[in-house]
């Protein structure tokens, strides 16, 4: 049986083919039954599984990107929840970029950021204001509300502004470490959202409370972009350049140098490693992500205000972060999955069901235990169980490993030779006795 | 997981269900409670009529967790069941506007009873409809009563920067203003915090003959016991957000001279309500809130709609359309006690504004006096 | 059992998670001994001390302290027993004055007397702790660290008295008095198990020596004899 | 000529005078070894030279430039690397990985490069992947490249921490007690090593240390420190027989032993 | 504009000082969990809340059994805080032993992930059982000390007007300061809370000195959440009302005094609760009047947060904190 399990492990060709009949499968039963969560979820698996089997990566990807881009958005589309699904697949997409751009800030830079949704808000507001009415109200130029295609152009500056408020925040982070910048973050944090929340007066920049409505949807060739479906394109095609931004990064110099900060600030400082600019780098590009996906947001919701930009939106992306495996891109961006899936989707229906059951007799709890306020419960009682059984998070950070025979081959002539030994014989790595 | 597009339901008959949401937990659960039970009480109430036509009726809440993001996000889910044929909900301005957006795009009736706010109606959406009153008629006919009535000169504004409660006191505000009243502070504080003795206190040095404070019972039961404290005896005032039995809990006696807008009347008044109040206890074991009868008049209205758009498709399942378009139809339905009629933007023409005056730490406060437009 | 060692390890085993640290060791100490135990980076020396105080768990073998079977004792009931550890690298703790570094060391007296005694005990072996009673360890250079690692163990007036690599980074003249404490602490009596690099001196003042190789014992004897074993000379003795 | 030159260097903490108005010259391509006893100030030295602490007065001159008032990673820049007492490796890092951040400062890819894969990144990626390799094989850790480094031995531990130093390509290599924890054989290879990079790569080295038989062994000239002074310098001859040097620091038996 | 907020500054200073050990007790609470396993225990507000319940339940029970109008105030009161604060105690003991004690040896900040987890449990268990009895996860006690005391301030200075306060004031402040007190001795001056440095410092080599880590841990449990739970009786009764959403944003304010204060240190998690409590209090009665308008007391969670990354700017370590030099 063993035996059997780790042939299978080498099989590609095994592997392919399971995987093939997987996908099939799962799509032909959303397919079928349309309204199956459970289809729905064990297509998207489908993408977890790609992930652990052994092919090159190349491979993957362009598998990848057929199940995602076509094979989901197709077998879902063939009933009524296609909208619905589409929405939580959008802002799967949303909160995996956002986590992918925390994650560079906690999981590979080191520094504790519980303020990180600011950036999500920088970015909307930036698109609300000027693709609604909201600008004409302090700007006396200009016509707006700006049409929908300037969304396109929005999304790189809610990318650029987010990344001057990044580098803002990152200021004090020079001097502030550890714990303490975790509660400078959080600070930064809740007085994005409370200015936000109040700039109705003395000028009136984000009409305060009363948050800004009737924001333009996107255009693109005189297509109005205002379902989920669509915007589900919009926000995969960004995430897949954070994604490739990311792991560019993460194996690059700045990467090893973001790395080499979090493990040892001080040897890496004395290794060369500029402090300041090395943070500052991963705030303002973690926060760029985060504030492309802001201006996504605003348009789909076509409403924002400052409820959405809460201290627990900014643990949740942490969470999603901790709970993936920080420092690990894939775990990431599983873990935001998971976590937005849930509260989302699964716990909605799971509370659903049971008040289903509840009304039919099936059980019978009392009404303050009414199971459509359990989310939160059962939320809670899943993270603690998450973080139990996998401390390190659902895919763990792997380091990259190097071909050593590739670096040995071309090292035919070295600068380094081995020391001479001068009055002993050649000198083994360990000594034997 | 549910059940394939309304085809098939207990006992062979065709699956209505009406949603509601509200929030059923956090901060202001109290009256998205009420909404929902309000409903589901409605829906048990007519569960037989329907069932004579060969309909299943079923109540499915959704918790929107008073979270703009978890309301859209639900209102996917909504419109993807067919079965649904309408919302009940929400109680939240904040969350109603962009999830309304959703219902727009699925033809998907929605009646709040509930959300003032103005940019609720104000958008001109199909679909949205709403049995209570709006902010521009709740905040001016306070300012009337405050201005008028108690002649109150000098009148210090508090609010909680939330979408409703600013929207409410800016509306009180600029009506108090040109009625001639002195606005001497107008002051915010932050939704789910307890202690409000800073602003009590500035409040307090101005020496002002009557506070407003545009919020939910939460805060503003806890404002109306500190100014007390800080031996503030003036009227303090409010909108529909104090009309809550919380208010009373928090406040205590500290409630009297306390002075509230609302969009829901006392039930009490009419025998119908009495009825209700009865009915209402007698199944939830606890006492009606003010949003009750409106989350029992919405559903009652929408039912009505749906059942006329049953008969006009001979007895069949009518489309969502259909129903959008009986609701926003419905020209006097009788509620509990008022009537519910809808104009053009879905606001309902015979919405009032009662006053209500806390004689006493009791609840519901005695009504003053209702304003019709 | 019932032999007259003070401490017995038989064919201990440890690991690391799936690293397998020990792979069976056997060794003893008697009473009134020094007893060392050499062998290159990464051999198993301090996971052998670890494992005996209790630190990391022995997965099979068997430890005796005094004829009692001491195998899994946690950590903070071995050094009740009598075993007192100083740890590689020192280990003070940092934001802790110096002062409160040795209290710690007698943490489980009651008697503030005895504990006075033997503060002043300490003090006589390394007078530059007393000169710094209130700073903070973490700021002590390294070899006062050091000093201040066997003044907080010697606080609890051990029988066996465990020192990982002590003489590591301390000056040549300190570390001929380290080793002459050493020898004195022995002459009062106190049974030694030092693990050393230093195997020159730590061979020198042994009354026994062990190698170990790969987390095993691989010889051992007499000190001095050891000293002038080739095998030894060769793979440890430049 | 003189690579290094220090002059009045002086470092206070609170009350405590950690180095005095130390003056030393460093020639270039020498090793040169600074002893003395535990908390004599010899750390406390390297500090101030890598920029960790600020001198409180004095000057530190780099082939005739100051480095007194520059970052710590601009002295790196400057041509100065450093190994540290307690080891400072990146732990969750690979072996390869904590020498290629060693190259940081002269490897040639900024994040445009890393984004779209330019030619030039590439290039100078894989290059310094080769070199970071030798470097490995050099030290005698290559063996070891995918590990984590937190997990080696601690000898090995110190030799990755020579190997990241000298990625760097400093013209001025500070060890700080490189053989502690070493044996007498490994510490011997060390010796060899220190000698060999010094030849090999034309680096001028710094080191402090405990182990006299490697100092004696190995230096050209010895700077003796005590409670922050210079008490004695000279050759390895002339120290060993300090009166000075041997009542506070070597001790009698040093002195047959050595 | 000067004169008016003199006039309103003695008041204000007794408000501030109110809410401002509440926040003081509780930042205790997490600096010294915090303290020894370098952990922020996110549930601590939610500690807190528990606290407040359990008193609540216990006065409620008191008061139902007629217990109240036979004995003095003040005894019924320390009935409530020791109930409370054992039960709490244990409650946290509890939460360390199932939630974080396993991950020890994981990851320093999956932890925040339990203690989300905890903190949402006990939010919705508290709501469950409040709602479950009472129909109301809004509970309001019966006041205990509801004397009003006023405070002839105008007497001292005539630019100052009166301040007006409860008797629970007074109750919550000696209290708070008998715990404070009493709590710096134990850390600072006992064995036991050497022994808690210690093992914040160096849990492994703790052991080698006969410190029983896991009891140690415990115990700064027990006392933190303790604390966390007495505070949650003052906090009822000082304002008569609580919720299961309190903790929440007390936790975050009390954490953030403690981290003005210097994290880790109890005196300066001390005066950080008070410094904060009294800037909010400062901000809300006179932003208004400072800037003529323009900002209102909305913007005093601003002006603390700001006045917070002002300090940690100039001194990261916090007001008390030493700056802990690495030895290099
Ligand atoms: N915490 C740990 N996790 C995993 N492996 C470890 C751990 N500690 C030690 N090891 C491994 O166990 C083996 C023995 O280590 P140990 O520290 O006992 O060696 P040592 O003989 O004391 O060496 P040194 O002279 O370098 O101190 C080594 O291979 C080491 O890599
Ligand atoms: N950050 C600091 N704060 C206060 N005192 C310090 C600090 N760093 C070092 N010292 C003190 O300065 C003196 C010199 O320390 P340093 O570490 O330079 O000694 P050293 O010569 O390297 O000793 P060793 O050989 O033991 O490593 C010591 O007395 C030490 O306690
Ligand atoms: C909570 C309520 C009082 C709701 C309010 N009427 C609103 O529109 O948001
Ligand atoms: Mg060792
Ligand atoms: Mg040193």
């Amino acid at each position: 049986m063993r035996k059997l399990v780790d042939l299978f492990s080498q099989n590609k060709k095994a592997q392919l083919l399971l995987f093939i009949v997987y996908v099939a499968v799962t799509s032909l039963s959303l397919i079928l039954a349309q309204q199956s969560v459970v289809a729905f979820l064990l297509l998207l698996f489908s993408i977890l599984l790609l992930y652990f089997l052994k092919l090159n990566t190349k491979a993957k990807w362009i598998i990848g990107l057929l199940i995602v881009a076509v094979l989901i958005p197709f077998s879902a589309s063939q009933g009524q929840a296609y909208e619905s699904y589409m929405d939580v697949a959008t802002l799967v997409g949303i909160y995996c970029a956002m986590a992918l751009g925390l994650n560079i800030v906690v999981g590979f830079a080191g520094l504790l950021d519980l303020g990180f949704i600011a950036f999500f808000a920088v970015g909307a507001y930036t698109y609300g204001i000027f693709a609604s009415a909201q600008a004409s109200k302090f700007l006396h130029f200009g016509h707006f509300p700006l049409s929908g295609e300037s969304f396109w152009i929005f999304i790189l500056i809610g990318g650029i502004v987010a990344a001057i408020f990044g580098i803002l925040l990152g200021i004090p982070v020079l001097r502030v470490k550890g714990d303490y910048l975790a509660i400078v973050t959080l600070g930064f944090g809740e007085i994005i959202r409370i200015i936000f929340n109040n700039l109705d007066h003395p000028i009136n920049i984000t009409n305060g409370s009363m948050g800004i409505a009737s924001i333009a949807p996107p255009k693109i060739f005189g297509i109005v972009i205002a379902n989920a479906s669509q915007f589900y394109y919009v926000a995969l095609a960004i995430l897949l350049v954070v994604i490739y931004i990311v792991t560019r990064l993460e194996h690059s110099k700045i990467g090893r140098a973001w790395k080499a900060i979090r493990d040892n600030e001080i040897a890496g400082q004395a290794m060369g490693i500029p402090l300041v600019k090395t943070k500052l780098t991963a705030f303002a590009i973690g926060a760029s992500f985060s504030g492309m996906m802001g201006v996504v947001f605003a348009a789909k919701q076509t409403y924002v205000d400052a409820t959405s930009f809460t201290l627990l939106e900014s643990t949740t992306v942490l969470v999603m972060v901790l709970l993936g495996g920080m420092g690990s891109v894939p775990g990431v961006i599983l873990g935001a999955a998971v976590v937005t899936i849930l509260n989302l989707q699964v716990l909605t229906e799971v509370s659903n069901w049971l008040n289903q059951l509840n009304t039919n007799g099936v059980i019978s709890v009392p009404d303050a235990l009414s199971p459509a306020k359990m989310q939160r419960f059962i939320f809670g009682l899943l993270l603690i169980l998450f973080a139990l059984y996998r401390p390190k998070g659902l895919i763990p950070a792997k380091n990259q490993k190097y071909d050593a025979n590739k670096l040995k081959k071309s090292t035919t002539k070295s600068m380094y030779v081995e020391p001479q030994v001068s009055n002993d014989k050649k000198a083994s790595g360990g000594s034997e006795i | 997981s549910s059940s394939k597009g309304g085809s098939s339901g207990s006992g062979g008959k065709q699956v209505i269900k009406i949603a509601t949401q509200s929030p059923l937990s956090g901060g202001s659960a109290t009256l998205g409670e009420a909404i929902k039970l309000g409903a589901q009480l409605a829906i048990s109430d007519q569960k037989k009529a329907f069932a004579k036509k060969g309909f299943d009726l079923q109540l499915v809440p959704y918790d929107d967790q008073a979270d703009p993001k978890k309301g859209v996000s639900n209102a996917q889910q909504i419109g993807s069941d067919k079965s649904i044929l309408g919302v009940i909900g929400h109680l939240n301005s904040g969350v109603t506007i962009p999830s309304s957006e959703i219902y727009e795009k699925n033809q998907l009736a929605m009646i709040s009873p509930a959300a003032t706010a103005t940019d609720v109606t104000d958008r001109g959406l199909k679909v949205v409809n709403r049995v209570c009153a709006r902010d521009d008629f709740q905040g001016p006919a306070g300012a009337d009563f405050a201005v008028n009535t108690l002649k109150a000169k000098k009148i210090f504004v508090i609010q909680d920067k939330t979408a409703y409660g600013s929207g409410l006191a800016e509306a009180f505000r600029d009506a108090a203003k040109k009625l001639g009243a002195d606005i001497i502070g107008y002051e915010g504080i932050t939704v789910g915090e307890k202690d409000f003795n800073g602003v009590i206190s500035q409040a307090a040095s101005k020496k002002p003959d009557l506070i407003y404070f545009g919020g939910v019972y939460a805060e503003g039961g806890l404002i109306i016991k500190q100014a007390r404290d800080k031996g503030l005896d003036i009227p303090i005032m409010g909108g529909d957000g104090l009309d809550s039995s919380s208010t009373v809990q928090i406040a205590g006696d500290s409630v009297k001279n306390v002075y509230l807008t609302s969009v829901a009347g006392d039930v009490t008044k009419v025998a119908a309500g009495k009825k209700f109040v009865d009915a209402y206890k007698a199944k939830f074991g606890k006492g009606v809130e003010s949003y009750s009868s409106y989350g029992y008049d919405a559903t009652g209205v929408l039912l009505k709609a749906i059942m006329s758009a049953i008969d006009k498709n001979n007895g069949k399942l009518p489309t969502r359309e259909a129903v959008s378009q009986a609701v926003r139809a419905i020209q006097d339905y009788q509620g509990i006690i008022n009537k519910v009629g809808f104009d053009n933007k879905g606001d309902n023409k015979f919405a009032k504004v009662y006053i209500f005056k806390f004689d006493k730490a009791a609840y519901p406060a005695v009504q003053q006096k209702a304003i019709s437009k | 059992m019932g032999s007259a060692h003070i401490l017995e390890l038989k064919n201990v085993e440890t690991f690391y998670g799936k690293i397998q640290a020990l792979k069976g060791i056997d060794l003893y100490v008697d009473k009134g001994e020094i007893v060392t135990l050499i062998g290159s980076n990464g051999a198993g020396k301090s996971t052998t001390l670890k494992t005996i105080s209790g630190q990391v768990e022995a997965k099979k073998g068997s430890i005796h302290y005094n004829g009692e079977d001491i195998t899994s004792l946690p950590a903070h009931k071995t050094s009740l027993v009598g075993i007192a550890h100083v740890p590689e690298g020192r280990r003070i703790f940092p934001r802790l004055s110096v002062k409160e570094n040795l209290l710690i060391g007698a943490f489980s007296i009651k008697d503030k007397k005895v504990i006075e005694t033997r503060m002043k005990r300490v003090f006589e072996y390394f007078p530059r702790l007393k000169e710094r009673l209130d700073q903070k360890g973490g700021t002590m250079s390294g070899g006062e660290q050091q000093m201040l690692a066997i003044g907080r163990a010697l606080m609890m007036k051990p029988d066996v008295l465990m020192l990982d690599e002590p003489s590591m980074g301390l000056a040549p003249i300190i570390v001929e008095q380290i080793f002459d404490i050493i020898k004195e602490l022995n002459n009062e009596g106190m049974s030694i198990l030092l693990v050393e690099q230093n195997a020159y001196q730590a061979l020198h003042i042994a009354d026994r020596g062990y190698v170990i190789q790969t987390g095993q014992i691989v010889l051992e004897g007499v000190g001095t004899e050891l000293m002038t074993n080739r095998q030894i000379q060769e793979a440890y003795l430049a | 000529m003189n690579v290094l030159e220090v002059t009045d260097l002086t470092k206070k903490f609170g009350g405590l005078y950690a180095n005095t108005n130390i003056n030393m010259s460093i020639k270039k391509n020498s090793i040169t070894a600074v002893i003395g006893p535990n908390g004599a100030g010899k750390t406390t030295f390297f500090n101030m030279i890598t920029a960790v602490y600020k001198p409180t007065s004095g000057d530190i001159l780099l082939n005739g430039k100051s480095l007194v008032g520059l970052k710590p990673h601009q002295v790196t820049k400057f041509g100065i690397a450093r190994t540290f007492q307690n080891i400072r490796l990146f732990h969750d890092l690979t072996v390869l990985d904590n020498v290629l951040v060693g190259m940081h400062h002269h490897l040639k890819s900024n994040w445009v490069g890393a984004l779209f894969q330019m030619p030039r990144t590439r290039h100078a990626e894989d290059n310094a992947k080769k070199e970071a390799y030798q470097l490995l094989e050099y030290v005698g850790l290559a063996d070891l490249l995918n590990e984590s480094a937190g997990n080696l031995s601690y000898g090995a531990q110190r030799r990755l921490e020579i190997a990241r130093a000298i990625a760097a390509k400093p013209k001025v290599l500070l060890l700080d007690e490189p053989a502690a924890g070493m044996n007498p054989k490994e510490t011997k290879k060390l010796t060899d090593l220190i000698h060999d990079m010094r030849s090999k790569l034309d680096i001028t080295i710094v080191l402090i240390e405990h182990d006299m038989k490697l100092v004696m062994e190995i230096s050209d000239y010895i700077y003796v420190l005590d409670h922050g002074e210079e008490i004695a310098s000279g050759k390895p001859d002339d120290i060993r027989n300090n009166p000075r040097v041997i009542e506070a620091y070597l001790g009698k038996g040093a002195v047959a032993n050595g | 504009m000067l004169a008016h907020i003199i006039q309103t500054l003695p008041q204000v200073i007794v408000d501030g000082l109110t809410l401002g050990v509440v926040y003081a007790v509780v930042a205790i609470g997490y600096t010294m969990v915090y303290g020894i396993l370098e952990l922020i225990n996110f549930a601590h507000g939610e500690i807190f809340m528990s606290g407040a319940f359990i008193g609540t339940t216990v006065l409620l029970i008191l008061s139902s059994v007629g217990f109240l109008s036979s004995v003095p105030a003040i005894l019924a009161f320390i009935i409530i805080i020791v109930i409370a604060s054992l039960a709490t105690g244990f409650l946290g003991m509890g939460i360390e032993r199932v939630a974080y004690r396993p991950l020890r040896s994981a990851p320093k900040l999956i932890t925040l992930i339990t203690a989300i987890g905890v903190s949402f449990l006990l939010q919705d268990i508290v709501r469950f059982i409040a709602e479950l009895k009472t129909g109301n996860y809004i509970v309001s006690a019966p006041s205990l000390f509801n004397d009003k005391i006023h405070l002839k301030t105008s007497a001292i200075l005539p630019q100052f007007g009166d301040a007006l306060f409860k008797s629970s004031f007074l109750v919550v402040l000696i209290v708070a300061i008998i715990m404070l007190v009493a709590l710096d001795f134990f850390v600072n001056r006992t064995k036991w809370g050497m022994a808690m440095r210690a093992v914040a410092q160096d849990r492994e080599t703790a052991s080698l000195m006969s410190i029983n880590v896991n009891k140690v841990i415990s115990v700064t449990f027990f006392v933190g959440s303790a604390l966390g739970g007495a505070t949650g009786v003052l906090f009822m009764i000082q304002y008569g009302t609580i919720d299961p959403y309190i903790g929440f944003i007390l936790g975050i304010k009390a954490f953030t005094a403690a981290v003005l204060g210097g994290i880790g240190n109890i005196r300066g998690a001390m005066v950080g609760g008070l410094l904060i409590g009294f800037l909010e209090m400062f901000a809300a009665a006179n932003l208004s009047t400072l800037t003529h308008g323009a900002f209102g007391a909305e913007y005093k969670d601003i002006f603390a947060f700001a006045i917070l990354i002002a300090v940690l700017i100039f001194k990261p370590e916090g007001l008390f904190g030493k700056a802990v030099v690495e030895k290099v």
